[in-house]
């Protein structure tokens, strides 16, 4: 499927995109400057970049963001590849849907902080415990997402399947899975941002090598210029993500009344 | 071939529940085109959701080949009323009229060839890469129908196919159904608010009376068998025809207790 | 059980052990610089994590075959039925309260201005229920103030200047380095805890699972041999202490410099536990009195 | 038999198998960390029956509830607004997913400044967490709107808060569902993080002390609670969109 | 009134653009009855939709009483050919007519009432308090007149607005339609494929070429004011605009490249 044309940000979107971030962070800046926020608590914009600087020429910098990039990664797609099939499965089959809804809601609140001491028993302090817990928590979005999705099949659309005879499998993939791509769209970049945090929050807690390890190191080191720092550059990196999942987006959902074009 | 028995269709509402279709009954023989009319509303698609299997009639029995129906025979083939729905807008024409034949155990070929030749049929060939939501109405609903001729069904169920389409193009459509049911061995069932269309078209013209429907009346049309959209249609008999059945409907349609008037 | 000990390729076990990224970890970080661990045998790397919460339960593991938690902690875990064994100091309190790692710090202007107004403030801790409190408590009893009245609120170090400023608590616990910018912020130091509630005690320990104890006898003892060393090391080079977490931990060069280093004291020390046992089970820490010749 | 019996009937029967697992595989547990389940049960009825645990829970739900709905009302109206003005989303859009991606633990010196440490600032934390699924959900419901209703809508001068209530709302509404649905656990995990600092009470209070006094059972019992909690605030969403989405669940062909 | 200059109308493809409608200019005054007819496909709804302002025109203008239009006219109502969709799910028929007439400051017992006649109209007094997905395809497309009707708009616009009803109630329909035109001095720019229809209703017909359309032909229908479905069926003049409309529209779909033949 290639896009037949998508509404592409145009070039004064860009413009206005970055205007409004540069309105946002010279607020800051004086904002702190003035008083109105504690500088020792939130330092200015400059300091913060000041900070940053000599980071982005070092190795260290870039080696914990492909750190944590590579967590979020994986997780979002270990979650994606667990959470789609099922959340369709529940999404189309009204008793399998009956027979685990207790459970999923129970397990769906649970906090992945709590979870944290247990993971590092069972699992330990690498790798293997940032990805269960970003993946424990993107899982459930997911799930939820694709099976409201496939829920959300045009009833017409679904019998027109049925009649030609397409097969369960047939019908997930053809009908039931790009009914539900909006939603799971959408669920993806809500699952993303969390992957991304909870990546994060074991790189602090756990001590696994990441931006959160340096957020943790700089604000335990007394310098909380670093620790903005590196906030921010986490900040930074979940929106480049997002626009790289948004241009995806664009991309899968083109035929998606969203993404029509002007008519 | 399809025998339709003393079928009632209900659906449940605030109060209890409505009757829709009251008591249908009728059978569709191998090669025959079957037609129904009645009124807006009358219960027609509830009739042939029931007849496909889509929907579990409340009372009475559906066969194919002396099995009962329960859900849709992949001998079927369907038209919706509602085609703008049925088609799916992630999937380009061709996607959409090639996806059936998938089970079909066909070479990538011969579905290439099946739906080159339906869409040609349909006189879409230059739509074939377009989705459907870039399509006029007429056009998706043509889609609609090459989707179903190149399944080539046994049994194909059509409800009001060509509300959508222009004249010529209408009357080259109800050709092509006549045709393909000759070299093929179809059996139609067919629903259309056109009464020419109708006596035009059938072996057989069911009138649906107004709903909880039954069946009025069954009018065989006995025409020479050989069609042709001139000939036919200036013989006297199908004026005849179409004159009884028009009355019928219109009669039904004015004893309404909400009518117009 | 537990995982076999990898050795490197000159003979030396591999020993990981987890600490949390204080000013305590320097005569660890100095042990593997300055060649104290090799001539013992030991290949040790340092794994860093944020809490206790994760460093037990690895340490349980044997994934890090030895971990760090303080005393208060350490009975916690024990009380709990967690396998574990203490193998050696890591810091401590000297006896000079004007170097004491920790303060109680309260604004000049704000509604607490002596010790005995302590009796029922409000006062951060970064956790209930530990060494900040009872430490604080039996400091505070030692100078004849009623305790029953304090109330504890939990957040980070980090966080505790600005509540404090904001008059969300009325006194802040702060340790070393944070204690410099709590006194840089202008806030004034009440009373030294550590050192007011027992001086030279052990506040920290090294610990190992006691399943590890049992198997690895030696390497549990040559561990102990290697940080006899370098407390001592740590303990005669405070420059070299300081410019370990600045270059480890990268910790902030200006307020490590002027910052209080606690003790690295020998050994283990189990008298400073008893009495921090008695005060743990006194104020609710821990419900009954520990097993320490399980623990020691 | 009806649907809706069976259903809830499956439910209850995955659910007591769930349960019977849990309960097998950890009776004769000896690991601290995974205490018997009858263990957790009896200390889950020890400490959340008492006055105590009553206390907690229901300073919990208090911000939970504020801050969720909060959440949404807020992602609702956002995200509605933003997606039908495209110029404001893409304005907002790198500021908001930069926001989006900064754990809630590294927002809470932000939340402390600008509320202190009482009740505000938990609830801020629940709603700044909750808003993001329901806004998005929002956002990109509004945006695939049927094109043939948003022409009806111009067509018939149905404009303003006519247009949001009658049918952008409505159309968005299984999307906007479907968001509030990660929203609710969403809000319980936040709840105990927003009680890791400056509390003394709550869920997740007893939690996060549980777990740095290694009182691990109670954690558990903590999180059982969390997940009681779970399963009720999702029935009643979904018992209230029933009552809200009629049309929804009824749209489908009674067969 | 409503002056359609010169439009053409560009969609963007994957290698550039198509141009759908090329040029079409025509003009429709008070009270007048112009119905648009040609193949399917040809751009009768793209047509309508720079008509309404609902699409911008790529070329040319529209103007309604002397000012272009960049936006749906209040004084406009529409009947969209995909009339399903155009239904709120979530209100009961009477909602859906009601709600466009919250905005003209009409008391709740004026826009009952306008709401319980326009039902009546189209025979669908029974059904108010039924859902949109409760009723049979034609019911719903009544809904749809009936919502255009209460609204008693300056313009009507339709896309074949019959297409799912049978023949009686169409015929009904469109006596309802000229009555509602006298009595409210309507204009109507009307879409069918039924060329019996667009003449008897019509007091012009145009006729568009196969896609990129241009107005192959405006045909004035100079019948007697007074239509009634027998009588003026049966003038000579009806005979002969009809067989000349219809064989206009033969001619463009025969000669399309992609046809059915
Ligand atoms: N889900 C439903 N719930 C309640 N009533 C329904 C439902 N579906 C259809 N009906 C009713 O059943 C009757 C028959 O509907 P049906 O769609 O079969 O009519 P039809 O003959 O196909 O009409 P048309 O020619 O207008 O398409 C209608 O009065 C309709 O209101
Ligand atoms: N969004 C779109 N993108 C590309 N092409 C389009 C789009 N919408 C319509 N078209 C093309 O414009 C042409 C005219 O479409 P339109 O819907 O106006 O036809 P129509 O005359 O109303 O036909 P019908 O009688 O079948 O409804 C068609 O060939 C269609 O493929
Ligand atoms: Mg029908
Ligand atoms: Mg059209």
């Amino acid at each position: 499927m290639t896009a037949v044309h998508t509404a592409r940000p145009t070039r004064p979107g860009w413009l206005l995109a970055a205007g409004t971030v540069v309105v946002l962070l010279v607020l800051e800046e004086v904002l702190t400057r003035t008083g109105v926020l504690p500088a020792d608590y939130f330092p200015p914009v400059s300091q913060i970049v000041a900070a940053l600087l000599p980071e982005l020429a070092g190795a260290p910098l870039w080696l914990q963001l492909g750190q944590t990039l590579q967590g979020w990664f994986v997780a979002l797609v270990l979650a994606t590849a667990l959470a789609v099939p099922l959340g369709l499965l529940l999404g189309t089959v009204w008793w399998a849907r009956a027979l685990t809804r207790p459970v999923v809601e129970f397990l769906r609140p649970v906090p992945s902080v709590a979870l944290i001491p247990l993971v590092v028993l069972a699992l330990g302090t690498g790798k293997q415990s940032e990805l269960f817990l970003a993946t424990f928590a993107a899982f459930w979005q997911l799930l939820v997402a694709t099976t409201a999705g496939a829920g959300a099949v045009d009833q017409v659309t679904a019998e027109a399947a049925r009649c030609y005879g397409l097969t369960r499998a047939q019908t997930l993939r053809w009908v039931a899975l790009p009914s539900a791509l909006p939603y799971l769209m959408t669920g993806i970049r809500v699952a993303s941002a969390t992957s991304l945090i909870l990546v994060v929050t074991a790189e602090i807690i756990i001590g696994v090598p990441g931006l959160g390890a340096q957020i943790s190191l700089n604000r335990a080191g007394g310098s909380p210029d670093l620790m903005y720092a590196y906030i921010i550059v986490t900040g930074l990196l979940g929106w480049l993500i997002n626009t790289a999942l948004a241009a995806g987006e664009r991309r899968v959902l083109h035929w998606d009344a969203a993404n029509r074009g002007p008519r | 071939m399809l025998e339709v028995t003393n079928i009632a269709k209900e659906f449940p509402t605030r109060t209890g529940t409505t009757r829709v279709v009251d008591d249908v009954t009728f059978t569709v023989g191998e090669r025959e085109f079957f037609t129904i009319v009645g009124p807006s509303g009358a219960g027609k698609t509830t009739v042939l959701r029931c007849l496909t299997g889509l929907a579990k009639p409340t009372e009475g029995t559906v066969r194919f080949n002396g099995k009962k129906i329960v859900g849709p025979p992949p001998e079927f083939a369907v038209v919706f009323q509602d085609y703008a729905r049925s088609l799916m807008a992630w999937f380009t024409v061709r996607r959409n009229v090639e996806l059936p034949l998938r089970n079909l155990g066909l070479s990538a070929a011969e579905r290439r060839e099946r739906v080159d030749t339906a869409l040609a049929q349909v006189g879409l060939s230059a739509a074939g890469s377009k989705y459907p939501w870039q399509l006029s109405g007429g056009m998706q609903q043509r889609v609609a129908i090459a989707r179903a001729i190149a399944y080539r069904p046994q049994v194909l169920i059509m409800d009001e196919p060509f509300a959508s389409v222009d004249a010529q193009t209408r009357a080259d459509l109800e050709d092509l159904l006549l045709r393909v049911r000759d070299e093929t061995d179809l059996a139609l069932v067919f629903v259309t608010h056109d009464v020419d269309e109708a006596v035009y078209l059938s072996d057989r013209v069911a009138i649906l009376s107004r709903s909880p429907s039954r069946i009025d009346e069954i009018v065989p049309i006995d025409l020479p068998a050989q069609r042709d959209q001139i000939g036919t249609k200036e013989l006297p008999e199908f004026a005849r025809l179409r004159a009884h059945v028009f009355s019928r409907i219109r009669a039904m349609v004015n004893t309404e207790p909400a009518s117009a008037h | 059980g537990g995982p076999e000990l990898t050795k490197t390729a000159d003979g030396r076990t591999a020993l990981r052990v987890g600490i949390i990224p204080t000013i305590d970890a320097a005569p660890l970080y100095l042990g593997v610089s300055e060649g104290i661990f090799a001539k013992h045998g030991l290949d040790v790397t340092v794994h860093v994590a944020d809490s206790g919460a994760a460093l037990i339960p690895a340490t349980v593991k044997q994934e890090n075959q030895i971990g760090y938690a303080n005393v208060i902690s350490d009975f916690q875990a024990a009380e709990q039925g967690l396998d574990i064994k203490l193998v050696h100091n890591c810091c401590g309190s000297g006896a000079d309260p004007a170097k004491d790692v920790s303060q109680v710090l309260v604004k000049p202007d704000g509604p607490i201005r002596t010790v005995g107004d302590l009796a029922h403030a409000n006062i951060a801790v970064n956790s209930l229920h530990n060494i900040g409190e009872v430490s604080i408590k039996m400091a505070l009893e030692k100078r004849g103030v009623d305790v029953s009245g304090i109330r504890f609120t939990p957040m980070p170090f980090s966080d505790m200047n600005d509540a404090l400023k904001r008059g969300d608590v009325d006194a802040i616990w702060q340790v070393e380095p944070n204690v410099q910018a709590a006194l840089a912020a202008g806030f004034t130091p009440l009373i030294s805890n550590f050192v007011e509630a027992r001086p030279e005690a052990t506040l920290g320990y090294y610990l190992t699972s006691g399943a590890f104890a049992k198997q690895n006898p030696q390497v549990v003892q040559a561990f102990s041999d290697a940080m006899d060393e370098a407390n001592r090391f740590a303990t005669e080079h405070p420059d070299k202490a300081r410019e370990a977490v600045v270059t480890n931990l990268r910790f902030n060069p200006e307020i490590v410099s002027t910052a209080n280093l606690p003790t690295y004291p020998q050994g283990l020390d189990r008298a400073s536990a008893a009495e921090y046992a008695t005060y743990a089970v006194k104020y609710g820490a821990i419900e009954k009195a520990p097993d320490l010749d399980g623990l020691f | 038999m009806n649907r809706r019996v069976l259903s809830a009937l499956l439910g209850v029967v995955g659910a007591v198998a769930t349960v019977a697992i849990w309960w097998l595989a950890t009776e004769n547990s000896a690991s601290v960390y995974f205490p018997p389940l009858s263990r957790i049960l009896e200390t889950a009825q020890e400490h959340w029956l008492s006055a105590e645990g009553r206390a907690d829970i229901a300073s919990s739900i208090g911000n939970l509830l504020s801050g969720l709905v909060i959440g949404v009302v807020v992602g609702i109206v956002v995200g509605v607004a933003l997606g039908q003005v495209p110029l404001l989303h893409r304005a907002l859009s790198p500021s908001i997913e930069f926001v989006r991606a900064i754990p809630a633990t590294a927002l809470l010196p932000f939340a402390m400044m600008l509320f202190g440490l009482g009740t505000e600032m938990k609830v801020f934390l629940i709603a700044l967490g909750c808003v993001w699924p329901v806004l998005l959900n929002a956002l990109d419901g509004t945006r695939s709107l049927e094109p043939t209703l948003r022409d009806t809508a111009s067509v018939y001068g149905i404009t303003g808060v006519r247009r949001q209530l009658n049918v952008v709302l409505p159309a968005a509404a299984p999307r906007i569902a479907s968001g509030i649905r990660v929203a609710i656990p969403l809000s319980l995990i936040l709840t105990v993080t927003s009680e890791m600092v400056g509390s003394h009470q709550g869920i997740g209070f007893v939690i996060v002390d549980a777990q740095n006094t290694f009182r691990i059972t109670d954690m558990w019992s903590g999180v059982l609670l969390l997940g009681v909690l779970g399963f009720a605030l999702t029935w009643l969403f979904g018992v209230a969109e029933k009552l809200l989405l009629p049309w929804e669940k009824r749209a489908e062909r009674a067969r």
